[in-house]
């Protein structure tokens, strides 16, 4: 790379690569961290909901996490940040070319995500069973405060859900380029991103986790 | 503009020409050079420009003058809106209520409504604003007192004005409504104490009057016949059921015309029995506020839309029975069944859960 | 001169033969194109919707589309006017053929993204479109609930359709900001980039940083439909107000996507026609950026009325006056550019001055509706109307097509006739202001927006206003009558018609798919004139 | 900036296995806080050690204490401009 990193402030170095055609990795990771930037604000403007709700209905948000079960809160989060590790790990292992190492990390990744999604299926059954989801007869007999509590609980925790299923193909297919030589120690700006985007959603549920389970 | 109708209007007016001269002066200011540059400075006058990079000095004069400029502005609107918001301990309470597409107004103390707002002459009105819980926003707007508040469904606003001469002024909804928007206008009248007294004690007793069924039931009586039942009907009616009673203008609003599927039956008695308590679950609410008599003259009138002659009657003893649910026949003490009683209820409850 | 360079590269235009080469087209200048001709069509459409509803207002009571027709129309003529129009049109149109030349480079820094951001821009026309084959929707383009949530129409396509045009607004804005990183040509500082790629380069930070709120706050309405969940229901004791805190978050500092890139232009055109190097290039740059930091701080502005606390509405009073003071700044300097120039009156520079006037206007009337008092008695009047048209379309409007004569040559690589053009600029501005400004004073006197019928009192301004608008879009129709013919029988452009000194004016005309072959040395400033050709 | 031999820096893995153990830590301890009766401060304490905890998977999972400073201050914009949006909002709803 034309930028070699030399320049703290100015970033514009890399013209001649890109001039060429070439390869940017700078650039790719700054284009993802914005991206990133759009995901957090995504969320952000839920937890600014969330943030008015509970300064309005701070009792009945209370009695709504005290349905939710923390130990399997506490569990999914043990999960997700044991993937964060894998992700961070198989990258490190990739920067040190054992390839082999790097891809049984990403499957372990995966396994978490799968862990974590079958774990929150689980949860949100339960609820459903129990009459608590967005128009349920029981749900609605509850206080005001506790609908918009769950109407928060099922968004936030189904968005994040989502991302966590987004984010599961997006490894296969790094842990796919892999092996294929299209990802290497010197080309690993995908795989990095993948991990950029995977370290978000966890970040995202470092929050949603005190905010919907320990606050009873 | 309107003239100035109190004293809000003259301080927001005030503040008007104040932040409107510094702008038009700073606008024709800015034209002109601009102007006389284009013309000074052509390229035939001007065959070679000069080279000037920028000036300190200038830049620091261009951003601290309009400073100052814009920040005596904000005070001159803040002063206005001081005065707006800080109601006079006299002033007497008007709730009032937006729905699509009317307005209400209650006279807590008198326990009446009316579809137009009535004021003294001198007196500070504070209106206390709010909309039925499964309604949309809508907006209270005097422009000959500059003040407006929406009124937000389930929420409660305010805004108080103080009227200095007897007339009428308009009422708009200033926040969009949906279809009928444009047509959600309404008049604030305003009457010398001794007329508006007057106005009070009348609608009081309207009120008040104990209805006579077998007059009531009639259409030709002469109670009925006084009382306007197609005004009545155009102003809460319309804007669902549409002037020739079709409906269909909003989702489910019935056709008068046909005698078939009614929630009720399309007795007189089961017509009024709406008016009274509305259908639950659709846009058709309560009209309880209506005076007893109004309603039975609303009904007539709704009837009388279908043409044919086999209109089903009511029983005498259905007719007995409407008496006695809603004790029509007594004289009834100023009471406050008004259809906004669920968002208030609500909004009771929003305070003090918050 | 150009005709060599011609010869040895074909220009981007024929680079590829057929509707295939252009629909999976990478080349920035390509992708402008295509922005082009889909926000053209979608803008004409949006005209007659705005014809309609001015047809409508004629006379009062009801004309021909009545009260709910005109409710859709309105809406429509709003969503398609802002989201397909005004938003993207001078960011995707200009800034993605002009920001990489400018910049020294060859492209942006994900063609490919960008390619999908135009078919995303598509895809959200499509919907937009598609709802008016449902039958319309009646919510205004600010979607306020409860009444969307409400409402019997179809709100999911164009609530959809400005979901993926949001999408597409983000990905244009973060290949900006990378390309504006990481492209430059090395000799080119920050303080040497023209300044449009500054006012982009602030836009697209507020495109990425605005407009995810109001995407998931779109989607709440679709899920407050769909499944009730509450959040904004008052029956549920949602709160109606925190809707429209969270949709002006973003929508607020919209308005500064629609008027940042347009000022941005005003800069480029100004020094050229001028022949002098702008006055005050620093705090030009700086006050883009100072215009994007403010302008997330002021958005309670548009609820003045909303029943928001007391306190809230002072503070916002007071922020949004400081927003005022960086857009002076540009006006100030841009005078001060004009000040012993040598002024050529062509075109472009006509729409500079026309959009100097226009969104000064607009600016100041802002003033009015910053302050608390006055506010408060012209809010949802036709003075707001009158005031976001001076703004978005005097500001943002203007200058796409200020920036369209400007740019013509260069993109097209021939001339459009200067005298038709002139008139049609008469005819645009005489229009724009006999259709806008009557609008100020029905306001002052009371006449609420979003009205399909009014009280005869507010007949003359409406009258004077519908006359307008059959003359502003004369001009709409010459002006692009004059541009069509010239694509076809204009004269040819040489490589720099009006003497400018960025990177754009020393390719040729039409530029070739890989302007440069090598990275241009840049040496001076943007506009640095005075000191070489004395005339263009 | 990935490839090994202009990074210059690359990080130990156990430094990873380090913060991966002082996330679970303090994952136990904002489940403890819960149960310590802090009343209202407990949403707090709680929005701090998730922010702590933020803090390093950003820092060291998503690397930025090895980047360019300039992630850094892009970062710092967002973190700005989401404050002024969680700010201005409650300027409204700690008034009503």
């Amino acid at each position: 790379m034309a930028d070699g990193g030399t320049t703290s402030t100015d970033l514009h170095g890399a013209a001649g690569a890109a001039h060429a055609g070439g390869y940017d990795p700078m650039a790719a990771k700054m284009g993802m961290w914005l991206f990133l930037f759009t995901e957090v604000l995504l969320f952000g403007a839920l937890f600014i909901v969330y943030g008015v709700y509970l300064h309005g209905f701070t009792w009945q948000f209370q009695q709504g996490s005290a349905r939710l079960s923390i130990p399997v809160g506490a569990v999914n989060t043990a999960i997700l940040l044991t993937s964060s590790l894998t992700m961070a790990l198989a990258i490190a292992a990739l920067q040190r070319a054992r390839p082999a190492r790097a891809r049984r990390l990403l499957f372990a990744t995966v396994g978490c995500a799968g862990a974590f999604l079958v774990i929150k299926a689980f949860e949100w059954a339960g609820k459903f069973a129990h009459g608590v989801y967005p128009g349920a007869a029981f749900l609605l007999e509850q206080s005001k405060g506790e609908i918009v509590f769950f109407g928060l609980y099922f968004t936030m925790t189904g968005l994040h859900a989502l991302h966590v299923l987004v984010g599961v193909p997006v490894i296969l297919w790094a842990g796919r380029r892999i092996r294929s030589g299209a990802i290497s120690p010197e080309h690993s700006v995908f795989l990095e991103n993948a991990g950029l985007y995977w370290h978000l959603v966890d970040l995202i549920w470092i929050y949603l986790f005190p905010l919907f389970y320990l606050i009873s | 503009m309107y003239s100035g109708a109190s004293e809000i209007a003259r301080e927001v007016d005030a503040a008007f020409y104040w932040i409107g001269g510094i702008c038009v002066a700073l606008l024709i200011g800015i034209t002109a050079v601009m102007v006389y540059f284009v013309i000074r400075y052509r390229r035939a006058r001007s065959p070679q420009a000069a080279h000037i990079e920028g000036s300190l000095p200038l830049e620091i004069g261009w951003i601290v003058v309009p400073t100052i400029l814009v920040l005596f502005m904000f005070f001159k609107g803040y002063e206005g809106f001081k005065l707006m918001r800080t109601v006079p301990e006299d002033a007497q309470v008007v709730e009032v209520v937006g729905q699509r597409w009317f307005w209400t107004f209650i006279y807590p103390e008198q326990g009446i409504t009316s579809d137009r707002l009535y004021a003294p002459v001198g007196k500070p009105m504070k209106l206390e604003m709010t909309a039925p819980v499964d309604d949309v926003v809508h907006s209270l707007y005097l422009p000959a007192f500059r003040v407006k508040e929406d009124c937000v469904p389930g929420r409660k606003s305010y805004l108080w004005f103080q009227p200095e001469q007897e007339g009428r002024y308009h009422i708009f909804c200033a926040e969009y409504c949906g279809k009928d928007h444009s047509r959600m206008i309404t008049e604030l009248v305003v009457l010398s104490p001794e007329k508006y007294q007057a106005w009070l004690q009348r609608k009081v007793e309207d009120r008040n009057k104990p209805v006579v069924m077998a007059q009531a039931m009639d259409p030709e009586s002469a109670e009925i016949k006084e009382r306007d039942g197609a005004a009545l009907f155009k102003t809460y009616c319309v804007s669902c059921h549409g002037a020739e009673g079709l409906g269909g203008l909003v989702e489910n609003a019935r056709n008068f015309t046909s005698l078939a599927d009614w929630k009720r039956s399309p007795k007189i008695t089961d017509i009024y029995r709406t008016l009274e308590l509305g259908i639950e679950g659709t846009q058709m609410r309560s009209f309880s506020n209506l005076p007893p008599w109004d309603r039975f003259a609303l009904a007539h009138h709704v009837a009388a839309f279908y043409k044919g002659s086999d209109r089903p009657q009511a029983s005498p003893e259905e007719v007995e029975q409407l008496n006695k649910d809603f004790r029509l026949g007594e004289k009834q003490e100023p009471r406050r069944t008004i259809p906004i009683e669920q968002a208030k209820k609500a909004y009771v409850e929003d305070a003090g859960g918050g | 001169m150009d005709a060599a360079a011609g010869a040895a590269a074909p220009n981007y235009l024929r680079a590829g033969k057929g509707l295939a080469s252009w629909l999976t087209t990478t080349d920035h200048k390509r992708i402008g194109i295509l922005y082009l001709i889909a926000i053209l069509v979608f803008f004409l459409f949006a005209v007659c919707l705005g014809l309609m509803i001015r047809l409508e207002l004629f006379s009062p009571g009801e004309q021909f589309v009545g009260n709910q027709g005109y409710n859709r129309i309105l809406t429509l003529h709003g969503i398609t006017m802002i989201f397909l129009f005004i938003i993207p049109s001078v960011p995707a149109v200009f800034g993605n053929f002009f920001l990489p030349i400018q910049i020294g480079a060859n492209d942006v820094s994900f063609p490919r993204l960008n390619l999908a951001s135009w078919y995303f821009y598509i895809g959200g026309g499509l919907f937009a479109l598609g709802s008016v084959i449902l039958g319309g929707v009646d919510t205004g383009w600010t979607f306020y609930i409860p009444y969307s949530a409400d409402t019997a129409d179809n709100v999911y396509l164009p609530i959809l359709a400005a979901f993926i045009l949001g999408w597409s607004s983000i990905l244009t804005g973060l290949n900006f900001i990378v390309t504006v990183h990481r492209l430059r040509v090395p000799s080119m500082p920050w303080f040497r980039m023209p300044l449009f790629v500054w006012a982009l380069y602030a836009t697209s930070w507020i495109q990425i940083l605005a407009t995810p709120v109001v995407g998931i706050t779109l989607l709440l309405i679709l899920l407050e439909r769909f499944l009730g969940i509450g959040i904004f229901d008052p029956a549920k004791e949602g709160d109606p107000v925190l809707y429209q805190h969270l949709f002006w978050i973003y929508s607020h500092p919209a308005v500064y996507i629609m008027v940042l890139p347009a000022m941005g232009i005003v800069s480029e055109i100004v020094p050229v026609f001028c022949r002098k190097t702008i006055f005050g290039y620093k705090f030009i740059a700086i006050s883009s950026l100072a215009i994007a930091g403010i302008g997330s701080l002021v958005w309670g502005h548009h609820m003045f009325t909303s029943g928001m606390a007391d306190l809230e509405r002072i503070v916002f009073s007071l922020l949004t006056f400081l927003v005022a003071i960086p857009s002076g700044v540009k006006v100030f300097n841009w005078l001060a550019t004009m000040y012993k120039g040598s002024i050529r009156l062509a075109t472009p520079f006509l729409y500079a001055l026309a959009f100097i006037f226009l969104f000064s206007v607009g600016g100041f009337t802002g003033l009015l509706q910053g302050a608390l008092s006055t506010d408060i008695h012209i809010h949802d009047t036709s003075f707001i109307v009158a005031h976001f048209h001076y703004t978005m379309f005097g500001g943002g409007g203007v200058m796409f097509f200020g920036a369209l004569h400007y740019w013509f040559p260069k993109m097209f690589g021939r001339t459009y006739c200067e005298s038709v053009a002139r008139w049609a600029f008469a005819l645009f501005f005489v229009g724009f202001n006999c259709l806008y400004f009557p609008l100020f004073l029905a306001g002052l006197a009371g006449m609420p927006r979003r009205y399909a019928d009014y009280l005869p009192e507010y007949l003359v301004y409406h009258r004077i206003s519908s006359i307008g608008s059959w003359i502003l879009v004369a001009g709409i129709v010459l002006m692009l009558a004059n541009l069509l013919r010239a694509l076809f029988k204009g004269e040819r452009a040489g490589r720099d018609p009006w003497g400018g000194a960025t990177l754009e004016w020393t390719v040729p005309s039409p530029p070739p798919t890989h302007q440069f072959a090598a990275p241009p040395v840049v040496t001076r400033g943007p506009y640095e004139y005075a000191r070489e050709r004395a005339s263009g | 900036m990935n490839a090994p031999a202009q990074e210059g820096h690359l990080v130990p893995c156990s430094v990873y296995v380090w913060v991966w153990a002082a996330l679970l830590c303090l994952t136990a301890v904002t489940v403890s806080a819960k149960y310590a009766d802090l009343q209202h401060l407990a949403i707090f304490a709680a929005l701090l050690i998730a922010t702590v905890k933020a803090g390093l998977v950003v820092l060291y999972f998503m690397h930025v204490r090895f980047e360019k400073p300039i992630f850094a201050v892009m970062i710092l914009v967002l973190l700005a401009t989401y404050g002024i949006y969680i700010g201005l909002t409650f300027v409204d709803y700690a008034n009503r």
